[in-house]
């Protein structure tokens, strides 16, 4: 993370000043190719070797007309010679291309932030539909920042004039033309992005070339222009040898479902029906036949998860993907599925509630509904992650579960963790665990609910096996035959056998560590899922104060690791933020009996670090 | 079902399994259950191979009685989960057991989506016109009018007919039979067995606690002959204890009438049966009775590719294509950086 | 209640012995009509002024075949001279009409206790399929109860030969020829089952004569046979003065309904999809179109439940009502009610779960589903209802809450409450509170989420009112105008509010009392639901022998009542009984955060009165 | 939608709002929007009493846009909701705005329910063959082969066609039209407006960002002559520029074929459209393009009772029956005993 005010030294030399870090967000119209921009410059960042992470942030209309303040589209990167686990909370460079982009992104940027502004979008027009009446750049009201308005779409028309675009192609390039200055800025190379824009464009010698040349442009105004004072050098980080990528949750948890493929050589077969924000795992997976996946864009949520049901009961990894509203729809199926005693992956890429809410924002309040949205006592396992990256360890771990144990498990990851994306320590295959499958073949004594002794699981008989045909089903069945039952005792058996089987996953789990601080003190900072950047960066932020306190996150939601009730008991007191009005935190009263105490944010965005660190102060002082 | 396998010799018994069939005694759906078990070992597939999928309702009860495997799962949802079944293992033997309501009330969508895309699986609904299992409110078959406990003054709905509704989703193979009748529900079984791709087949079933009857003006033997016509493809649309009687259309209007065969020019006249004609395949299921007689047998058959065989295909093109996927290829793909 | 065995000692008397009660169960086949045997015992009880609860028990299956242990059909009844809260623990006296129904029930009956058989059932194809191998009237198994054994079915067929039918059609009165025998030994009066018999059979005279001639032998027979000595009386109970009648939890549902549309003034629109043991709220409700009520046969759950969201749009009250797993599948759309804050009524008579479960069995295992079971922050009112006769008032408590704060409120009855029936004092309906509706007219100032200051709720301006045209739906929306907004601070403001709303529910909702004890001591019982009688039972017993223990009951599950911390607070130890794994004591700790203990038992039955009594004892000891 | 009731005499704009229309440029929803804002006026329906109900999606942005009542719901359930207002107050005028996805694929049981009961609601599916609000992926209408975000390689599925399903599902009123075709699309939209009962119009919306040109074999003015037939009960079945093509059926097999109307005979011979032939309806509906011409207009339309004029007559037959039910008549029917 950059510090308070680092620009404000630069001014007054023309040498690069030196970063710990830096927070630059992108915004501009939908048009804009803001996205774009922003992956740039992340994977220029990353081969600098710099710690990174970054997030996007899109409107919620496909194509929103031009101009407007709701068409605004965002990409924020945080980079830094040392860790980084957030995307950053304020910028310390704005890039706005439009009054509009610089109207909603403005309130973040830093005092006496950099903020670069395309000035030929601030027309009378463009500023009307931002609500602005008049110019900013010209009325002072930009004074508290470094301001840097360049006419970046004449430039780059000058610029390609020589590739033959029409002005309208031409003006497209500006996004290039702005990296390529962000580019100079930060003392980046340029040939990873020309290799990137020949393979993408490679149909249309006519755009490479143009696109190529506004970006060549925009560096080289930074070396002759009147800006050359803002240079600036991150250094790399000291991150663990290995080789990176960078990686967003939703193609890191395909990617673990492939991983759970290769590793537990059974097939996949995703059952989804689209839905924000996590279509994209279906895009991503469907992508991977040769693989052994197979996915179907099932015609709702319910057949989604019941295709899902069906592989698994014929011996197939069963996974289905959703958000919230999807979910809700499918807890009947899942009951299916603890009852039946089968395997199945249930994700849940969270967005905010409730009903169809607010599709593409991220929010954390679907855990109840994880824990218990169906009918009935029906156990199941919770998982979450905890960074984009992380989703692909999760996914690996929920399949591996969801087999060994024969129950469905539910993962929480988030519009944020979708989304959002950071440097991934590429895993090698070989070391990776296998994931033990057991088909049951033995007719000897066999019945379909016949238990494992230590896992307390049923087997897995498929169909195709001989000799082993059965019937199963929903209703309560018995305890010694797997045949229907309607009998009282054998009903509260079987009941506290599936609640069992799911406490049982805890011996199997890793216990709970301190991410950062002590094992004992005043204050623990608990948290679940995608907050564990901001926490982690918060508590470390305090410690670095002098405060006692520590920060453990949860990646198992249910059963808990084994040791929560222990780790909990060595704090005075326990804080738990969460994106929604307190959900964690009451099943940790419950379960443990501690006063922890409730810190909810639900505005669809992340926690800010600052947020965090300010509510631990005033927590502590209190 | 196409892929026939040969297997050891079995009979009606081996498809019986041990547990008290719990019926209402008197139900048409032991007919029918009979009928299946009767027809298994002729159709060749092995038990193992053979997996019976129903929702919730009396009719979803089968799976328990089939000596194969048996999934009873949830309202409405057999036809995703039996898809499902199939993605994960195409060869086998896949069969979907629902009623009018589990099919067409709370299910209808599945069935229609697992019609439309022609999965490899054969659904036989059995249709009483009536919820049996929770005791004996209308359902989406029942007729106008029908007093029942959810309807004492009789129910608005007007009924869907399961046979045009599958005409109308686009259905592969659509028939139709009437559970006393064992020759003929037979002989559909064995079709639908053998068609590859979706087959659906419709089945009068009478439940003689909630909705006694309801049939017996076509299904009752004594009145078959005049009330039923049983289509059979490339032959003239015949009826009536001396097939007096045909079906013809005015060739402007498609009016559809009954024809005198024994007037000059029926002969002439009479609609052949196309089992690959959607227009003729709707008419036939939607005619109105009395007015006309009850369509029975296979109604509509095409052959196009299915689900399954499509979703094999891509696999296999997928693979001749890239190769078996490499994961440590995948994770080492596009940009990447090493530290060291 | 009757005490631990009083038929012992009438033995010897010819006179009727006087009891404070007694418990009686009649069981046979499903054909044998022993729901219409206890029925007309029932209404005997209650016109002889006794308290009174019942509950029957049904097969799973709709005709079991005949004699099997699964075609058992049971019906107990618990009458007394003093107040009756439950239908009773063990029988004195066991009907059995075969040997299965001996089978399935000899273990409930008290030791001694009155055991009458059908001989002529006891055939050797019976015994076996109930599964004996001995005759047990003839091997000295049923030695530690007072046996008497009679053909039934002889008397029967003899006694309606006049009557002209056939013999099956004959045999089949032996129901009516055993209740005959019952009035006898408990001195009951006849005429009213004999209007009753004329008036449901009064299309078959043939029916009508034999079903009485049966009934007045089964009398004589007691009068002049062996059996003269088994002689009880039970004297009526000082209840409330008032007019009674007998009524059964789903009926009295309906009828709260019909009662809401009457003190309303607005027509009532039920959406339903039949499921067990629901569906008779809706055969009810059916009859009732002129009284305002219209109901709709869904295609499925989710329809039914937008269909009530749709009709509660458009001003009428839109109710809903299902079981478990219809629950499950209505939770998305209730998040649309949610979020457009409409009123809706949603009920839920709880059944076995996970997923299909125990159909026909009752459970109480959906409150977490009740509470969590949606997408995202998604607050509703809960309540429960705690007595057959309560379904009334909490049916009329939802629809008024519903209107007031336009909100969904979910009731949670189950299958005990649904099927068992109690005597009813009935309300005068002139004294029943009206049911204030305000439809917005007034365009001043108006948006649809515009909030009324007292209790936050929005207003209700239906389709129809001119100049209020306006739209609403899912997505989050302003909270000054209405309108769809994305902005993070009015999320977090919104959500708050619909919290909020729903908390303030408690000011205008009755502080908990305490049942039955002081207001404080050493253990408090908190129930919730249908465990209402047996806890109260049980807390009165333990009471009696002297313990320092209360009974508290919670009709309001969210909110709470306002003082339950307080109550809470006042007892050393809390003690949750709960028919499911331990939910409400869940949310009990982690709102409260008292050390309350969960007594789950998840029988697919609900608890016995010794049972709580003796986890009383238990835990006071410990 | 009947009861047309006199309304002081508005304007388009009258049936616009304040909110900006979010849709991308050059989508075919806002031809469509101009089109509905267009005739309301003329419908005479007052603002107040109409109401459009919508699920999710592009077009089930469409009441936001709408100077009526509005509702927009969650994905699929419309049709649900809209019964449910209808049943509530009956003399409303309910729309209900749907899309491929919304309609057919979550949505497709509660479109067939609230078809067949025929409810007094009139259904306008905007079928771009697309998901657009999820960003395009492919939907149940969408042709097999299909590439998009999550059929790579192509989809498995064969596609529904919504007329085709309508008129499967017996609905009483069923329509194509097209997007652009102002004149066309506000015929169809007037029809349906005045049929009681459900009506459904399909319009084949353009979706120019994820699926542009999907219908411009038809679509485009100078192809719609030749290929679409604009069908209008009574006439005969004619197709091209100079209507110098004509549709006819054998009369033995009731195959297809184009006629050339030149020939010999053909005027003898052309199918002449009856809107109440539900056979024919089927046929038009399903006719495989670019064999036979896309067929647009009214493909079906017949008078049944409405689901809300049954369930009217049943409430007033029960309050002429029974008188308006009394509450305390209620409580204190049947056996109860007093207690003094
Ligand atoms: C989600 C859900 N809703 C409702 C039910 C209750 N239910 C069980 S079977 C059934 C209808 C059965 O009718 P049908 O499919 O015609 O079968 P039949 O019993 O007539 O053979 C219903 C409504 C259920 N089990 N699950
Ligand atoms: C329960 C639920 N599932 C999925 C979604 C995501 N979703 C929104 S719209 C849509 C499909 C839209 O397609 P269509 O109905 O054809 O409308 P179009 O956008 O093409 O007009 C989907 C899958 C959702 N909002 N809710
Ligand atoms: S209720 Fe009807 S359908 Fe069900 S088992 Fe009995 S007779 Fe058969
Ligand atoms: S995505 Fe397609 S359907 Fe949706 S608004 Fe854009 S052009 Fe129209
Ligand atoms: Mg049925
Ligand atoms: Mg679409």
């Amino acid at each position: 993370m950059a510090s308070a005010d680092p620009q404000a030294a630069a001014l007054d030399t023309k040498a690069a000043q030196i970063l710990p870090g830096a927070v630059v967000r992108f915004a501009g119209d939908s048009g804009d190719g803001m996205q774009v921009t922003g992956s740039q410059f992340t994977v220029a960042a990353a081969l600098a070797g710099n710690d990174l992470a970054t997030f996007p942030d899109f409107p919620a209309e496909i194509r929103a007309p031009a101009g407007t303040l709701y068409g605004v589209s965002g990409f924020q990167i945080n980079f830094a010679a040392r860790d980084v686990f957030t995307p950053g909370d304020r910028p310390d460079v704005l890039v706005a291309m439009n009054p509009a982009a610089l109207k909603t992104n403005l309130a973040d940027l830093k005092p006496r932030g950099l903020l670069i502004l395309n000035t030929s979008a601030f027309s009378k027009a463009n500023l009307k539909k931002a609500g602005y009446e008049v110019n900013p750049i010209e009325d002072h009201s930009l004074d508290g920042y470094a301001v840097v308005a360049i006419d970046i779409s004449k430039n780059t028309i000058a610029a390609v004039e020589e590739s033959g675009l029409n002005k309208k192609e031409a003006e497209r390039c500006k996004n290039f033309w702005t990296l390529g200055l962000m580019f100079w800025i930060y003392g980046r190379k340029l040939e990873p992005t020309i290799k990137w824009v020949e393979a993408k464009f490679g149909k249309r010698p006519d755009v490479v070339q143009a696109n190529i040349a506004a970006l060549k442009a925009g560096h080289a105004y930074g070396e002759t222009a009147e800006i050359s004072h803002y240079r600036y050098e991150v250094p790399p980080a000291t991150v663990a040898p290995g080789k990176y990528r960078n990686i967003g949750g939703n193609v890191a948890l395909a990617w673990g479902f492939v991983a759970a493929a290769e590793l537990s050589e059974r097939p996949v077969v995703l059952g989804a029906y689209p839905i924000t924000p996590a279509s994209d795992v279906l895009h991503e997976l469907s992508r991977f036949k040769h693989f052994g996946v197979t996915t179907i864009q099932a015609e709702d949520e319910i057949a989604a998860v019941c295709l899902a049901i069906g592989a698994s009961y014929a011996g197939a990894i069963g996974i289905t993907t959703s958000s919230g509203p999807g979910i809700a729809l499918k807890g009947e199926a899942i009951g299916l599925a603890i009852a039946t005693e089968l395997p199945l992956v249930v994700v849940n890429v969270q967005r905010g509630g409730p009903s169809t809410g607010l599709p593409t924002k991220t929010e954390q309040a679907d855990l109840f509904q994880a824990m218990y949205g169906r009918n009935g006592e029906a156990p199941l396992c919770v998982l979450a992650a905890a960074s984009p990256g992380d989703c692909f360890h999760i996914a690996l771990e929920a399949v591996r579960i969801a087999v060994k144990y024969m129950t469905p498990v539910m993962i929480l990851t988030d519009g944020y963790l979708a989304n959002g994306a950071e440097p991934w320590l590429i895993p090698d295959v070989a070391k990776l665990p296998r994931i033990p499958v057991h088909f049951r073949t033995d007719p000897e004594g066999f019945h379909p609910f016949l238990r494992d002794e230590e896992t307390l699981s049923r087997p897995w008989a498929i169909p195709g096996t001989p000799e082993l045909m059965h019937r199963i089903g929903g209703i309560e069945k018995n305890y010694h035959t797997g045949h229907i039952s309607y009998d009282p005792a054998n009903h509260e058996l079987m009941s506290k056998t599936r609640a069992g089987k799911i406490a049982k996953i805890a011996d199997d789990a890793p216990e709970l560590k301190i991410e950062v601080g002590d094992d004992s003190g005043k204050l623990l900072v608990l948290g679940w899922g995608s907050t564990y950047g901001a926490i982690r960066e918060a508590v470390s932020r305090c410690r670095e104060r002098g405060l006692s306190v520590s920060h453990a996150h949860l990646r198992y939601l249910n059963p808990f690791p084994k040791n929560l009730g222990e780790v909990l008991a060595r704090f005075e007191r326990v804080l738990v933020p969460e994106m929604n009005l307190g959900q964690l935190v009451k099943i940790i009263r419950a379960e443990f009996l501690v006063p922890a105490e409730s810190y909810p944010k639900i505005q669809g965005m992340p926690f800010r670090i600052e947020e965090i660190e300010e509510r631990i102060r005033h927590t502590m002082e209190s | 079902m196409s892929n026939v396998i040969s297997a050891p010799s079995l009979t009606k018994k081996d498809f019986e399994t041990d547990q008290d069939v719990r019926w209402c005694p008197g139900c048409g759906d032991y007919s029918i259950l009979a009928n299946v078990q009767k027809i298994m070992p002729e159709l060749g597939f092995p038990r193992e191979q053979t997996v019976f999928v129903s929702g919730i309702g009396c009719s979803s009860r089968f799976p328990y009685y089939m000596n194969t495997y048996g999934f009873h799962t949830i309202h409405g949802r057999a036809p995703a989960i039996a898809m499902g079944v199939k993605a994960a293992n195409p060869e086998l033997n896949v069969w979907i057991i629902t009623g009018d309501g589990d099919g067409l009330s709370i299910g209808g969508n599945h069935l229609m989506h697992c019609l439309r895309r022609n999965a490899d699986v054969n659904v036989i609904m059995f249709n009483n016109r009536i919820y049996g299992l929770t005791k004996g409110q209308y359902s989406p078959t029942s007729e106008t009018g029908k007093i029942t406990k959810s309807s004492p003054t009789g129910s608005v709905d007007f009924p869907v007919d399961p046979a045009t509704f599958a005409i109308g989703c686009s259905a592969s193979f659509v028939a139709r039979s009437i559970d006393v009748d064992a020759p003929h529900l037979s002989e559909m079984i064995k079709r639908s067995a053998k068609h590859a791709g979706a087959s659906f087949i419709e089945v009068y079933q009478n439940c003689n606690v909630f909705n006694d009857h309801a049939f017996d003006a076509f299904r009752e033997k004594a009145n078959r002959d005049e009330a039923t016509i049983r289509v059979e493809h490339g032959k003239p649309l015949l009826f009536g204890k001396d097939k007096d009687k045909g079906l013809a259309i005015e060739p402007r209007t498609m009016a559809l009438k009954v024809l005198d065969m024994a007037a000059p020019g029926a002969a002439e006249q009479v609609l052949l049966h196309d089992e690959a004609n959607p227009t003729l395949a709707y008419m036939l299921a939607r005619m109105p009775f009395p007015d006309f007689p009850v369509a029975l047998g296979v109604l509509y058959c095409v052959d196009k590719p299915t689900y399954d065989a499509t979703l094999i295909e891509q696999r296999v093109a997928a693979e001749t294509k890239l190769g078996h996927g490499k994961l440590t290829d995948l994770l080492n793909s596009g940009n990447t950086w090493t530290v060291s």
